[in-house]
Parts: structure tokens; sequence; C-alpha cells
């Protein structure tokens, strides 16, 4: 079990990061003879921006899938909450209260930008078979309680103009933005971010971590991030976890891992054999 | 040219998400639903009753039922012609085991039944994928079939291996059996079309919808993002073969009056229904009826052609049809996947921008 | 020795021979799957399409006899000559090798990196198209096809088998050089696809696209290769076939059959489909023949898929594929 | 406020609690927000403002405030004026996009204790003048976004407040219907500050009186309905805005709609379909020039049928929309191209529900006001300023010309000077200058007469109008022949590839002139002829656009020649400013008019070198950037000749 006592710390600017809301504990993943993740264990807190960063291979992506419930992981366990979390599909991780976005974009091409964004709130939707097919009362009624939701996104987001626009037509940087959306509109307690600024150009990397600080501060979201590139992480991130080849070589706040000899070699390519 | 949008705005999402949000859409849509109930029963005669009307209709909601499991929830299915059988001869059992049972009735059931065994054919779906999934329902087709012609309680051990409906009323009126005429046989088939219709795009555009697409356009991010993938293909299954099953139930009891598995409802039926959605539009309510249109008027207005007007032998005129389909179906896949329905909304978008070109 | 057993292995020996037909059938899906990841449903079409062919040249059919005759009033049907087997077979061929052309020329360069789905349709599409087309071409009545293969009951085996068990297995010589045929066949194809360059470019494109394509092969001329294969290979089905039980449309419903040899036997393996093929025409002859009193015959029609589901549910990649590692 | 609907509707918020009572069911306000627009009634409206009212009251607001309202158009800003009004204080509506300087300025000169603001941008603009003006006590703001780590000591969300007034009805409701019923015709309605073309913006001082009765005569005026519907998108610190969005809207009780933002404009406009709508000529130039970009685009046909039916509009449109006779074939005609061309092209712009539509501020191009007219949209011309509440003249319908600006308005009384300014006098004329007496005396005298500082004439027979140019930029020429930049300006800015023009000449021999391309226009002609271009400086200085701009400056030297009064304005060189002239820089007015003088000292160089015959110039100039950020700008600028022609040889060539 998880220490109870422990109530998390202040950050630099004086957002205050509370307990531990999910640990990683010896986390062991294999592909057949593959070793992607070898014995990590790490925590995330409540409210904070904590992010996995490491050379391309290090297994970050596949710790973002171990903690979506995606992969499997042979040994080790998570705990959410405090409690071990059983072996569960990933939508059963997402009922949890768990959403993430994709490295390579996930959205589903055939929907527009809304129903896109709808889908996030599957989970807050329950109305029954019968309701929707007569289109009665509750189910209208859903339907449009959870627009008015997905709505607020959009504004956050600012992505209005594209309302209704089939995504396949989008450009990459709003796709990315889309199912940022997708994700929100879930209303996580904790978001999974793969690789937000992957392959964006400045000012579409800037807006980015504009949002991500926005949600983390309006929303008060815990959000795990990963990313290759050092000096957004950096600025964005209360403690960072590092890895490379699959183990953990490093794991605290931006400036103790700066300092960290291991990381340094690591991104200075400094001969692994 | 003909929309007139200004001060057409929305200040509800009930209003905003409705099913012909432009209010030109909605009047042309009431207008078709005027026309179908209260004109064409004036005017319609057995000919244009059996050789089109009465077959699209019934075909509209087969391909209805296979365009949600196929266009929305992305599962392929060769074992269209199978579940409609399967509606057929629950259709005559309940026919006959049940005779005080209103035909209305007896058709909705034969629908849930066909619904179930849907399901049940639907569960390799959660292992398999592609063609892998068509492969399945081949077996579901091919199996089926057997299964109705070999086994004489389906068809109460009838020397033939025929099953033919006898005849049921609504208000007094013959729907099936000989004596049922064809504006009543039309109003019952339009009623049923209408009605399904509708509950497929309730179901479509709401939350069941979404779930399907999802799985359709991205099944590990759709699970991911928190849809369980057993409730949304086994869903689409079963909704699916409900409307498949009704149609079928409606073939048999309301149009063929007598039919025998084997020809009425083989391999050919699932490839003109999967014909019927690719040339109509995959995940398309209007493509549904616009390929059932297509592929019905097509071989009649050819055969017109062909047979009455050049005197041609009818095989001749068979062989260059099933050319011509297969041809159209390649056309069709090459120029515009999405079908008609995709050809008809860049037509209307034409039309809103007018006169400009974009 | 019981005679259900012996009946049973008569049975099973026929199975076998079916199987070879399913498996020839099945061989042509799977080259053109490994080279363009197309599954063709339009397989068994063009068994037909090509034996067809065949029986036209040989009787010297004119081609859309019927149609010319509709539309011009005429009355023609033969040239009035019949060609010699041996020179009828590479015309086919050569046939063949046009309609594998005009495939990837009219459809196939449209269709480029489209979902498989779609592609899977459109060969639907294109078999129907083919059925119409040889109907149209060379009429749909049933014809017989000789090219000269004996047939009847093979004495040998007969006597071979009643030497063994003091009862005589019945067997169709065209069986046997069936047998004898697909096996060259195979083997040709195997030499072919290791030893020249076409089979090197081809194993390339199997492995790789992207790798094939950086390399220079032309993927264009790889389609219409295989395509090609794929219809020789369809020719000699359709040869066996049709000298079997005629040319008709029953033929191209072997294409159906080939579906749940793949299944087991895996998309991607040429052995995969020939174990495949003997699989399925061994089981359901047996199965037909043990199960007939209970449940009635004819199982033929769907045992062979019920036997793919079952199949499917425990190792959907058949047997000879390997698994696949889904990743985000 | 039952007790304002038994007195005189002499205040706005007496007539919000009329249009509650008579028309509470009527939609009042719309706003796209969330993807659709949300709606309130009349009676939702009169609850809104008083929650609002009484929590303005718990905040302190006194009579006699000054409460700066500075955002877009928001209904939640509308709300705040007329609530501000209820509790006795005055509304001061702020440019949004006024630079700091400016806001300072107005903020200090009214001493405003209360700034209602649209969203975080706005408020940061307060937040930082606050430390120079004082008086400012409270910030209301009306969008949460980003505003959670300010604060809040002085500070307040719009919505608490109106909770806050709920909260406190009991207490205070008593003290708001009080100072409601205080109000009466001469209490000042609001205060609006006009960016004068020259010095400091002055706080122009409008009672209810002048609002109320300039909205009822001009509402009646186009009998303006319940029913119709206006689009708000205009700065609501502009005099304009407050007549159409508060004054007539409350007075007749019709719906204002308010866009989703500034980027979605168009949209929203085509979604609403106004069915009375005003905007500056520059809004329709654009509109026009949009509609003939896209049509290039369209295929042969199309654009062969477009060109024959607008052809026959532009010959029987105007006649058919003056209900003058017309022969039935080309009735029949028009009425197919209303269903081909007309139609749709109005629904595309959303211009097809218009019952009344106004433009004004400057002199709106022949052939723009005849397209839209030739449509059958009745697109009418009206003269005023802030200092009348609007309204001067006015085109009665079936009177409308686009040479004259129309007949004086119902109530008001114009009369021309001998120097030919226009003086008018009406029920709408302002009451002075905030702490200004001495403008106000020398604009407005003893009786009531307004100098407008333009100058005009009324045409013989028909009694319309005519503004030839402001009064004070009528100058002499050298040879004393008048001089009237604008009405050459207006006739060079008709041209769509012209923007801007500057005309110089005043107590000089001859005229030479600026110009400024429009980017849209002249950059889509570059691209459909293939000209590359990296920068507008390049475009401008492309020697295939100066020979475009000089033939054009040509044509109208031309017809400024057939005038012999006027003749002396040709102009004889000219040249392509190398950059858009620009309020930032302080060249222009908010609203968009150029500052003369300031061009002049700016850019003498260049004028100078336009004079004594160079060919080419060299010069830098300091630029502003969005951002604030200062720059320089170098170019080298080609000079011009342009051929000029003499009266007589000009008529020869027109007829």
């Amino acid at each position: 079990m998880l220490d109870t006592q422990d109530d998390g710390y202040m950050t630099a600017d004086g957002r205050k990061i509370g307990g531990v809301a999910m640990e990683m504990k010896n986390i062991t993943l294999r592909f057949g003879g593959v070793v992607a993740i070898k014995d990590i264990s790490f925590d995330i807190r409540w409210g904070e921006i904590r992010a996995i960063i490491g050379p391309n291979g290090a297994g970050k992506s596949s710790m973002l899938n171990v903690i979506s419930g995606f992969y499997h992981p042979q040994e080790g366990d998570v705990f959410y909450k405090g409690f071990k979390r059983p072996r569960m599909r990933p939508y059963q991780v997402a009922q949890q209260g768990i959403a993430r976005t994709f490295q390579n974009i996930a959205l589903f091409e055939g929907m527009s930008v809304l129903d896109n964004i709808m889908t996030g709130r599957l989970n807050h939707m329950n109305a029954g078979f019968l309701k929707q097919a007569l289109w009665w009362g509750p189910a209208a009624r859903e339907e449009e309680e959870n627009r008015a939701k997905v709505e607020k996104v959009i504004d956050f987001l600012e992505i209005q103009h594209i309302r209704k626009t089939p995504v396949a037509r989008l450009p990459y940087g709003l796709k990315k933005r889309v199912e940022l959306a997708r994700a929100l509109a879930a209303e996580p307690e904790i978001l999974l971010l793969d690789e937000p600024m992957a392959g964006m150009n400045v000012e579409e990397k800037e807006d980015m971590c504009r949002f991500v600080l926005d949600v983390n501060d309006e929303f008060g979201t815990t959000i795990v991030l990963i990313e290759h590139d050092m000096g957004v992480v950096m600025d964005l991130s209360d403690r960072v976890v590092v890895m490379d080849y699959g183990k953990k070589i490093g794991d605290g706040t931006p400036d103790e891992v700066r300092n960290n000899q291991e990381v340094i070699n690591a991104y200075l390519g400094v001969a692994h054999d | 040219m003909l929309y007139r949008e200004a001060g057409d705005f929305k200040t509800t999402y009930a209003s905003d998400n409705q099913t012909f949000p432009i209010r030109f859409d909605r009047y042309g849509y009431y207008l078709v639903l005027a026309v179908a109930f209260l004109v064409v029963p004036m005017f319609i005669n057995d000919y244009w009753a059996n050789s089109i009307v009465v077959p699209f209709l019934i075909y509209a909601i087969a391909a209805l039922g296979l365009n949600i499991l196929i266009g929305y929830c992305g599962q392929l299915s060769l074992g269209t012609g199978a579940f409609m059988a399967v509606g057929a001869y629950a259709c005559y059992k309940l026919m006959v085991g049940m005779p005080g049972l209103n035909i209305v009735f007896v058709i909705l059931l034969a629908g849930l039944v066909t619904a179930a065994v849907g399901v049940l054919f639907g569960l390799p779906s959660l292992r398999i994928k592609g063609f892998y999934l068509a492969v399945a329902t081949l077996a579901a087709q091919f199996f089926l079939i057997w299964l109705f012609t070999r086994t004489p309680w389906f068809f109460n051990y009838s020397p033939t291996g025929m099953i033919s409906a006898p005849t049921r009323s609504i208000f007094g009126y013959p729907v099936t059996g000989p004596s049922a005429s064809s504006v009543t046989v039309y109003l019952v088939c339009l009623t049923f079309v209408v009605a399904l219709a509708w509950l497929a795009r309730n179901l479509t555009r709401g939350t069941l919808g979404r779930r399907w697409m999802a799985i359709r356009d991205m099944d590990i991010a759709a699970e991911i993002i928190g849809v369980n993938p057993l409730m949304a293909k086994l869903s689409a299954f079963a909704v699916s073969s409900f409307l498949v099953g009704v149609s079928g139930a409606l073939f048999f009891s309301v149009y063929l009056g007598a039919a025998e598995a084997g020809e009425a409802f083989g391999i050919d039926k699932s490839f003109l229904v999967l014909f019927m959605v690719i040339i109509g539009g995959l995940g398309s309510i209007l493509g549904s009826f616009l390929g059932a249109a297509f592929l019905v008027v097509g071989p009649v207005l050819l055969k017109l052609l062909l047979v009455n007007q050049f005197g041609w032998s009818t095989d001749l005129a068979a062989h260059l049809e099933i050319m011509i389909v297969g041809a159209l179906i390649l056309v069709f896949l090459i120029l515009e996947p999405h079908g008609l329905a995709a050809l008809w909304r860049t037509i209307k978008d034409k039309l809103r921008l007018w006169p400009f070109p974009h | 020795m019981p005679d259900t057993l012996l009946f049973a292995m008569e049975a099973a020996l026929n199975g076998l021979t079916a199987g070879i037909m399913y498996a020839l059938v099945a061989l042509g899906f799977v080259l053109i799957f490994k080279a363009s990841g197309i599954f063709n449903f339009s397989q068994g079409v063009m068994a037909l399409f090509a034996a067809l062919t065949l029986v036209g040249f040989q009787n010297g059919q004119i081609p859309f006899a019927h149609l010319i005759n509709a539309v011009l009033g005429t009355r023609i049907h033969y040239f009035g000559w019949n060609m010699p087997t041996l020179l009828a077979i590479p015309a086919t061929v050569a046939v063949m090798i046009l309609f594998a052309w005009l495939v990837e020329r009219i459809v196939l360069k449209h269709l480029v990196n489209q979902e498989p789905i779609i592609l899977f349709m459109a060969t639907i599409g294109l078999a129907y198209f083919l059925e119409g087309l040889g109907d149209l071409m060379w009429g749909a009545e049933v014809k017989r096809l000789d090219v000269g293969i004996p047939q009847g009951m093979s004495g040998a085996v007969d006597d071979l088998t009643f030497g063994w068990f003091g009862y005589g297995f019945y067997l169709d010589t065209l069986d046997l050089y069936a047998l004898g045929i697909a096996a060259v066949l195979v083997t040709v194809l195997v030499l072919f696809s290791q030893f020249t360059k076409e089979g090197r470019a081809l194993r390339a494109v199997a492995d790789d696209h992207q790798a094939a394509l950086s390399v220079g092969i032309s993927l264009r001329f790889i389609w219409v290769l295989t395509w090609s294969i794929a219809g020789i290979v369809a020719l000699v089905a359709g040869i066996m076939w049709g000298a079997k039980s005629g040319v008709q449309f029953s033929l191209s419903l072997i294409a159906l059959k080939a579906l749940p040899v793949l299944i087991l036997g895996g998309f991607t393996s040429i052995p995969g489909a020939i174990v495949g093929g003997l699989i399925i025409g061994v089981g359901e002859k047996l199965f037909d023949f043990f199960m007939q009193p209970f449940i009635g015959g004819a199982t033929e029609n769907w045992f062979a898929y019920m036997l793919a589901l079952a199949f499917l549910l425990f190792r959907p990649q058949g047997l000879f594929g390997e698994k696949i590692i889904e990743r985000v | 406020m039952s007790t304002a609907t038994q007195g005189a509707l002499h205040s706005i918020p007496a007539l919000l609690a009329r249009n509650a009572v008579q028309v509470g069911t009527l939609t009042a306000y719309r706003e796209k927000e969330f993807g659709i627009w949300q709606s309130w009634t009349w009676k939702e409206v009169d609850a809104e403002v008083r929650a609002l009212a009484l929590g303005f009251l718990a905040l302190g607001m006194e009579r006699g405030d000054y409460v700066a309202i500075i955002g877009r158009n928001r209904p939640a800003l509308y709300w705040s004026m007329v609530a501000a009004q209820s509790v006795g204080a005055i509304p001061v509506p702020i440019y949004q996009d006024a630079v700091a300087e400016e806001m300072v300025y107005v903020l200090e000169h009214c001493g405003a204790r209360f700034a209602i603001c649209g969203d975080q941008e706005q408020v940061d603009k307060v937040i930082e003048v606050r430390a120079r003006v004082p008086s400012i006590e409270q910030i209301v703001y009306v969008d949460k976004r980003g505003m959670r780590k300010y604060d809040h000591s002085r500070m307040n969300w719009l919505e608490d407040v109106k909770s806050e007034g709920r909260a406190a009805q009991q207490r205070f409701q008593p003290e708001l219907e009080r100072r409601t019923a205080e109000l009466t015709y001469d209490h000042t309605c609001v205060m609006l500050y006009t960016s004068g073309t020259t010095g400091k913006p002055k706080g122009v001082v409008l009672s209810n009186r002048n609002i109320i009765e300039a909205a009822k005569a001009s509402s009646e005026f186009d009998r303006l309905k319940p029913t119709d519907d206006i689009v708000a998108y205009l700065p609501m610190a502009w005099v304009g805005d407050f007549i159409f969005a508060i004054g007539q809207a409350y007075y007749t009780g019709f719906c204002v709609n308010c866009p989703e933002s500034a980027a979605t404009m168009m949209t929203d406009l085509r979604e609403i379909g106004p069915t009375y709508f005003f905007a500056p000529p520059r809004i329709f130039e654009t509109m026009l020039t949009q509609v003939m970009i896209r049509m290039e685009d369209a295929g042969r046909t199309k654009k062969r049928m477009f060109d024959k039916y607008m052809a026959i509009a532009r010959k029987v449109g105007p006649a058919i929309l003056d209900g003058k006779p017309v022969s039935a074939v080309d009735r029949a005609k028009y009425a197919l191209g209303e269903l081909l061309v007309y139609g749709p092209l109005k629904n595309t712009l959303g211009l097809s529900r218009i019952r009344v539509a106004y433009t004004a501020g400057e002199a709106i191009g022949p052939e723009i006001f005849e397209f839209y007219r030739s449509l059958g949209i009745n697109l009418k011309q009206l003269y005023g300023q802030t200092e009348a509440s609007v309204f001067i003249t006015q085109q009665p319908d079936g009177e409308v010309r686009n040479d004259t600006v129309g007949v004086p308005s119902p109530g008001v009384e114009v009369k021309i000077a001998e120097n030919g300014e226009v003086f008018y006098r009406s029920p709408g004329t302002f009451v002075e200058y905030y702490k200004n007496p001495e403008s106000t005396a020398s604009t407005k005298d003893a009786e009531g007469w307004v100098a407008t500082g333009d100058a005009g004439f009324f045409e013989e027979g028909t009694g319309h109008l005519r503004i030839i140019d402001r009064a004070k930029d009528v100058g002499k020429m050298a040879d004393g022949s008048m001089f009237a930049p604008k009405y050459v300006e207006n006739k060079l800015k008709f041209f769509p590839n012209i923007l801007e023009s500057v005309l110089f000449g005043n107590g000089r021999d001859r005229c030479v002139a600026f110009i400024n391309i429009d980017l849209s226009a002249v950059g889509n002609w570059a691209e459909r002829n293939n000209i590359a271009y990296s920068s507008y400086q390049e475009l401008a200085g492309h020697p295939q656009v100066l020979a475009a701009i000089q033939s054009h400056v040509e044509e109208v030297n031309a017809s400024v020649a057939q005038d012999k009064m006027l003749s002396g304005c040709q102009i004889h060189r000219f040249l392509v400013l190398h950059k858009e002239l620009d309020a930032d820089d302080g060249e222009m007015t908010r609203t968009r008019k150029v500052r003369r003088r300031i061009v002049e000292e700016k850019f003498a160089d260049l004028i100078a070198a336009l004079y004594d015959g160079k060919d080419s110039i060299y010069t830098e100039t300091e630029v502003t950037y969005e951002d604030g950020r200062k720059g320089v700008l170098k170019a080298t600028l080609e000079l011009r000749d342009a051929k000029v022609f003499n009266t007589d040889a000009a008529r020869m060539a027109a007829e």
C-alpha cells in the first residue's frame, strides 16, 4: 500500500501538488524476447505535470501504453488511487478517468470534429438502447447536455471555426488539437499526452504548451506527457522521469534531471555498448 | 441555387443536430413523405408495385441493415441472404404457429429472432477482422441455407420444400396471401421503411452510432478512449440483423408469398445487397435508399430496353446485366468510394454555394 | 479390415483429389495476396473464364456470337475450325495475361493504397464483370472440356488397393493426373520464385513493399506478373475441374471453397494453401461420410466454412501465418 | 421597474421596462456562443439588467459615476451600459483596439470609477493604465478565461456581480427603483469620445432626449418593427452602434445579434440574415471584391450567366426597387435573374432579408452602390455625426442616389453658411463637449446651430444635400481656384485597387497625391497574372501595378476636369506608398479617416520630392507593429507624372 501520510508539495510558481495519484511498481514489459521496459518504478501526483522523456526507442510510449492498459506488463503492478489495479481492458481504464492522446494521431477520420470530440463523452453517456432508438426524452436531453459540455471544450481550445469539418480535411496541427479536445471532453482525472508537440512548428508548439498549462491550471487535471524535445518538457513539467533503453536513468525536477550525469550521457549519445 | 439559408439559424442544440438542419431540406423531406403516403397509393398498380416500388422498399430495409454493419461499424458481412432467410423462415413459423398474432408483430418478432442469430454469428468479430470475418459470415450463409433446405421442420414438411404465406390482414385489409392488394402491400412496406429508417437514423446519430463509427475508423483507439468493442460490435450485428430479418420477413410474406431458401436467399442476395450499399454509399442512410433504388430500377430498365425494345433473349440480357453491375461496382469504388450519397452531397454543396464555385 | 474404414479411406482419397482443386485455386489467391495485399475474390471466376476461353478456342467459337447475332440479326456461331489443344492452351494463357494487364491498367492502378476491404469489394465487382463477360463471349451453356487427359476409373489403383485390402478403391485417372500436374505447377512456381529475377522481385515485394519500391522494382509490373501467374494457375484449375465435371457456372463457386482453405493455411503461405486444401478436401468428405446418416447429406456446402470458423476463433492468423502485435 | 412604465419613456431603462411588458416574449438579444445562438427575450433582458444594476449598487456605483465599457459587441456589455444608466451612472464605451495612450487620456478625462471589460486582453490594458489613472476603482470582466490568477481584491466576474445583485435584491431594490425613476430627458444617456481627425478626442455628452428623439424619428422614418433583426458588429464606442443597438433597438424593441468573434462575422451575418443593416462603405466594398474574386474561379458558362444577369440587374434593378415603371419583359428577365443569381448571391452574402440598409461615413463608389441596389437590396445613404446623435440627412425610399446624402431627417433643420459649410439643429443635437466649454462654444452657437465642418450644397429641384469635402480641407490653390481633396480622393478610392489616397495642393499651383493599394484586390490580380511578390512594399512598387494605378489616376483626372469649379484638383504627379496608412501609426483615426496633417508632416520629404519633379526617392519610415514594437521601413519610391486635361477637352472626351 502507499504512504497515505504523503500529501504533496508546492511548486516554484506556488501551485499545490497533491498526494500520489498513481504509482508504477517495478514494471517490466517484454515483447517476446525484446525487453521494452525493465523494472521501472515511479509515481504520479494529483495536479502535477509529469513528463517521461528519453531518446527514441527508450520505451516511453510502451510506458504510456502500460498506464492506459493497452499493454500488460509481465512483472510489476500499477497502483491507482492507492489500490493495486487488476488486469483490465483499455476501455475499463478509460472509464476510470484516464484519457490520452496518441503519438501518431488516432482521430476517427470518418467523423466530423464535433463527433470526434463527442466520442470523448461516451463514458458519461448512458441512455438505454430503446431510448436512443426512439430519440426519446432522456437520450435527446443527454445528447444536448453533453454537446454543451463539448462546446465548452471547443471554445477552450479555440477550434469553433472547424466544429463541423471532417477531421480528414484538417492540417496536422489542428488534428493534434482536436485530439486533445477529445481527451479533455472525457473530463479525465489523469491526462496522458503522447508527444503532443511532435512534428509541430514553433508557433503550434507554443499554442500547445499554453493549452497544456491552461488545462492543468483551469481544471486541475493531472497530466503525464511524453516528449523527446527536452526544451519543451523542462518548461512545462513539474517532475520528469528519464528513460533510456527501457531503464529509468533519472527522476526529479527539471533542474535535478538536467544536471544528472547519466541523462546528459544518454542525450549526448555516449556509447551504450 | 435553390437554398435560402440566411436567417435559418439555430438557437438550440436540438435544432442544430436535427436530421435535416437546413429548412429547405426539411421541407423537401416532408414533401417526399406526403407524396409517398398520399399521392402514390392513388396511382400505383400491380406492375409498378411488384416490379419496382415494393422490392425497392424491402431491399432498402436490407441495405439499411447491412449499411449499419459495414458502413457504420466497419464489419464486413457476406451473410445478408442467409439472415434474410432467417427472417423469412421465422416469419413463416410464427404465422403458422400463432395464427392469431397480428402480422406486424410477427414481422417484428421475426426481426428479433434474426437479431439473435446475427449476434451469434457476430461473436467471431471479436477475434477476427476484415476478410476473415467475411468468411465467418459466409459460413453463416451456407450453413443456414443448408439448414433451412435440409430440415423439414422449417418448412413444415411441405413436399415442395417451399414455405408459403397464409393470408393475414391489418384492419381487415389482407396484407399477405393472394388476396392482398398492391396498395395495402405498398403502404405496409412504406410504413415499415419509414419507421425503421427513423430508428436507424436515431441510433446512428447518437452515442451508439459514435461507438460504431469509432470502431470502424480505428478500433484500437476506440477501445482506449473507452468504447467496449464487444458491446459495440454485437449491438451493430444485432441492429443490422434485425433490419435484414424484417426485410427478409417482408420479402417472403408480402412480396414473394412463397419461397425456397436456396434460390430466394442464396449468396447472390448477399452480394446484391452488398452492392446496393457500396453503390449507394457506405455509412449513409440516404445511400441505402439510393443504392436500393439504383439496383432495383436499373435492371428493370435494362430489361425493358434490351428484351422488350431490341427483343434480345432474356439470358443474354441477364449476362449483360451482371457484367454491367460488376463494372458499376468497380467504377464507383474507383471514382466515388462513398457512392451515390456522396455524389448527392457534392451536388448539394454546389447548390448551396451557388453561384460561387467554392 | 471393416468395410466402413475402407469406404472412409476411399472417401478420404477422393477428398484428397478434391482438395487439390481447392489448393490450386487457393494458390492463386495466395500469390496475389502476397504480392499486392489484395484478396482476389474473382480467382474462381478467372478459372471459369479461363476454361470457357480454352473450350471456345478449341471449338473455334466466335466470341460474343450471341451478342453479335442479337444486335445484327446474324446467325453466326463457329469459325468452323478446331484449334488443337496444344495451340489453344498458349492462346488462353495469352488471353489471361492480357486480362491481368487490363486489370492492372483499368482497376488496380486507381485503387492503390485504398483500404483492403475496398479492394476486396472491387474484386467482387470484378468477379461479377468477368462472369458476365465469360457468358457473353462464349455462351452460358455447359460445355465439355477435353484436353486429352484420360478419364474413368484408374485400373492401376484398383488392382493395387485390391491386392492390399481385397477391395478396389475407385479413383478417377484424371485425379491422378491432377495430382501430378499440381505437384509440377507448385515446383515450377517455387523454382520461378527462387531462381528468376522476377521471382526474387516478387518475394521482395511480398516481404516489404516500400523497400522493394526503393530498390526500383516496379510495383505495377509485379502486379501484372502476379495476376498473370494467378491467371495461369486459374487456367490449370479450370482445366482440371472442367475436364472432370464440365465447364459451367458452378466452377466459379470453388472460389468460395478456397476461402476456408486460406483461413486454414494463412493468406501468405503457399505450402499453407496446399495443406489447407487437402485438409478441407479430406475433412469434408469424411464428415459427410460419417454424418450423413444423422444430419443428412450435402454437408460439403458448409463444412469447410464451419471448420474455418472454428479454426479462426483459436488461431486467427492461420496455420502458417505469423502472429500480429498491435500497436498504437 | 413598474414606476418607470407609468412615467414618460424618458430613459433607456424606462424603454426596457416598457418592452419587457409590451413585447416581453420577443427575442431582444442573440449571441453566437458555444455553437448556437444563445437568445434572450426582453423579459429576460430586463431581469438580467436589473440583477446587474443591483450588483453595481452593491459595488457602490454612484449617481453621475462614469463607467468605461471596453470590448467587442456582446449582450453583457450592452446590458452593463443600461444597468449603469439605471443606477444613474453614465456609460462611456471605449474603442477596444485603442492603444494605451488614447485609453489613458479618455479614462483620465472622464475620471471613470468602473471599467467593464470583455476579456483578459482588455483587463490587462486597464490594469496597465490603472497606475496612471487612479480614479478606476473596480474592474468587471465578462469572459472568465485566464482570469483565475489575477488579484481580485478590486476585480469581479460579471456573473458574480449579477448573483451578488440578486442576493442583495431585498436591500437595494428600493434604491434602484428610486434612481431609475429619477432619470429624466435631460440626464446624460451616454458619453462618446469622437476620435477627432485632429487633436485629442472630445467627450460628446448625449442626453436621453438626444438619443431617444433621434431614435424615435429615424425608426419611424424607416418604419422599423419589433421583429427586425440587426447585427451589432461595429465598435461599441461609435455613436452609430449606440443609436442602432441601444437607441432604436430599445425604442422599437427589435433584436440585436452579436457575432461570435470578428473572425466569424461574415458567417454569422449570413446565418442571421439581418433585416436592418448598417455598414461603412469599405465593408460593402470588401464584400463586392470578395464576390468578384470568387466568381473569377467560376466555370465559363456560370461566369457568362453571372455577367449576363448582372447586366440586366444594373439596367432595371434599381428602377424596380424604386417602383419605377419597367417593361414586363425586363421584369421577367429580372425575376429569372433573381432565381439564378441575385437570390443565391444575396443569400450567400446574408443580405437576402434586408429591408433597409444604410451606409455612411464617407462617399461610396457609384458602382458598388449600384451593385447592391441592382440586386434589390434597399441600400441608402445617410449623413450624420456623433454631435447630432447620427442623423442629419437621410435618403427616403425611392429617392436614393449615389452622389447625394439625402434630405434633412425628420426634426432636423439644415442651413448652408456662405463659405459652404453645413450647419444643423435638431433634438438630437448634443449637450456639450465634456469638460471642454470652448470647443463646445466654437461648434455649437447660442441658437443651437452646430457646425458640421463639412462643405456642401443643396441640389436645385430635389433638395438633396451634396457634400463636397471637409470645410477646413477645402482650400484655395495658388491660382485661387477651389481645392477639394476629399472629392478627388473618393473618386480614386472607388477603384477596387486603391485602398486610400491623400491629395495635396493647398496653396500650391498643382496637385499631387499619395496612393495606398488594396492588398487583397491587387494581390489577387497579381496572382492571376502570376506576378511574384514577397511583401506589400514590393507589390506596391511593381511597375505593372504602378501602370495600373496611373491609368486610374488619369481616369479620375478626366472626370474631375469635367467640373470647371474643381478642375484645378487634377493630379499632376503621384506615388504609391510603401506602407498602408495605419491607425497604430497615428496616420488614421480608429474609424479609418486619414489624419491629413499628420501624414503631411510625416511624409514631408515625399511631398517635396513630388513637387520638385524627382522621379524616384529613398525614404525611411517608422512603423508600429501589432505587438506594439516599433521598427523602421526603408524604401525607394518611384514618382510618376499623370496626364491632365483641360475642361473643354474633357467635356469632348465625355461626349
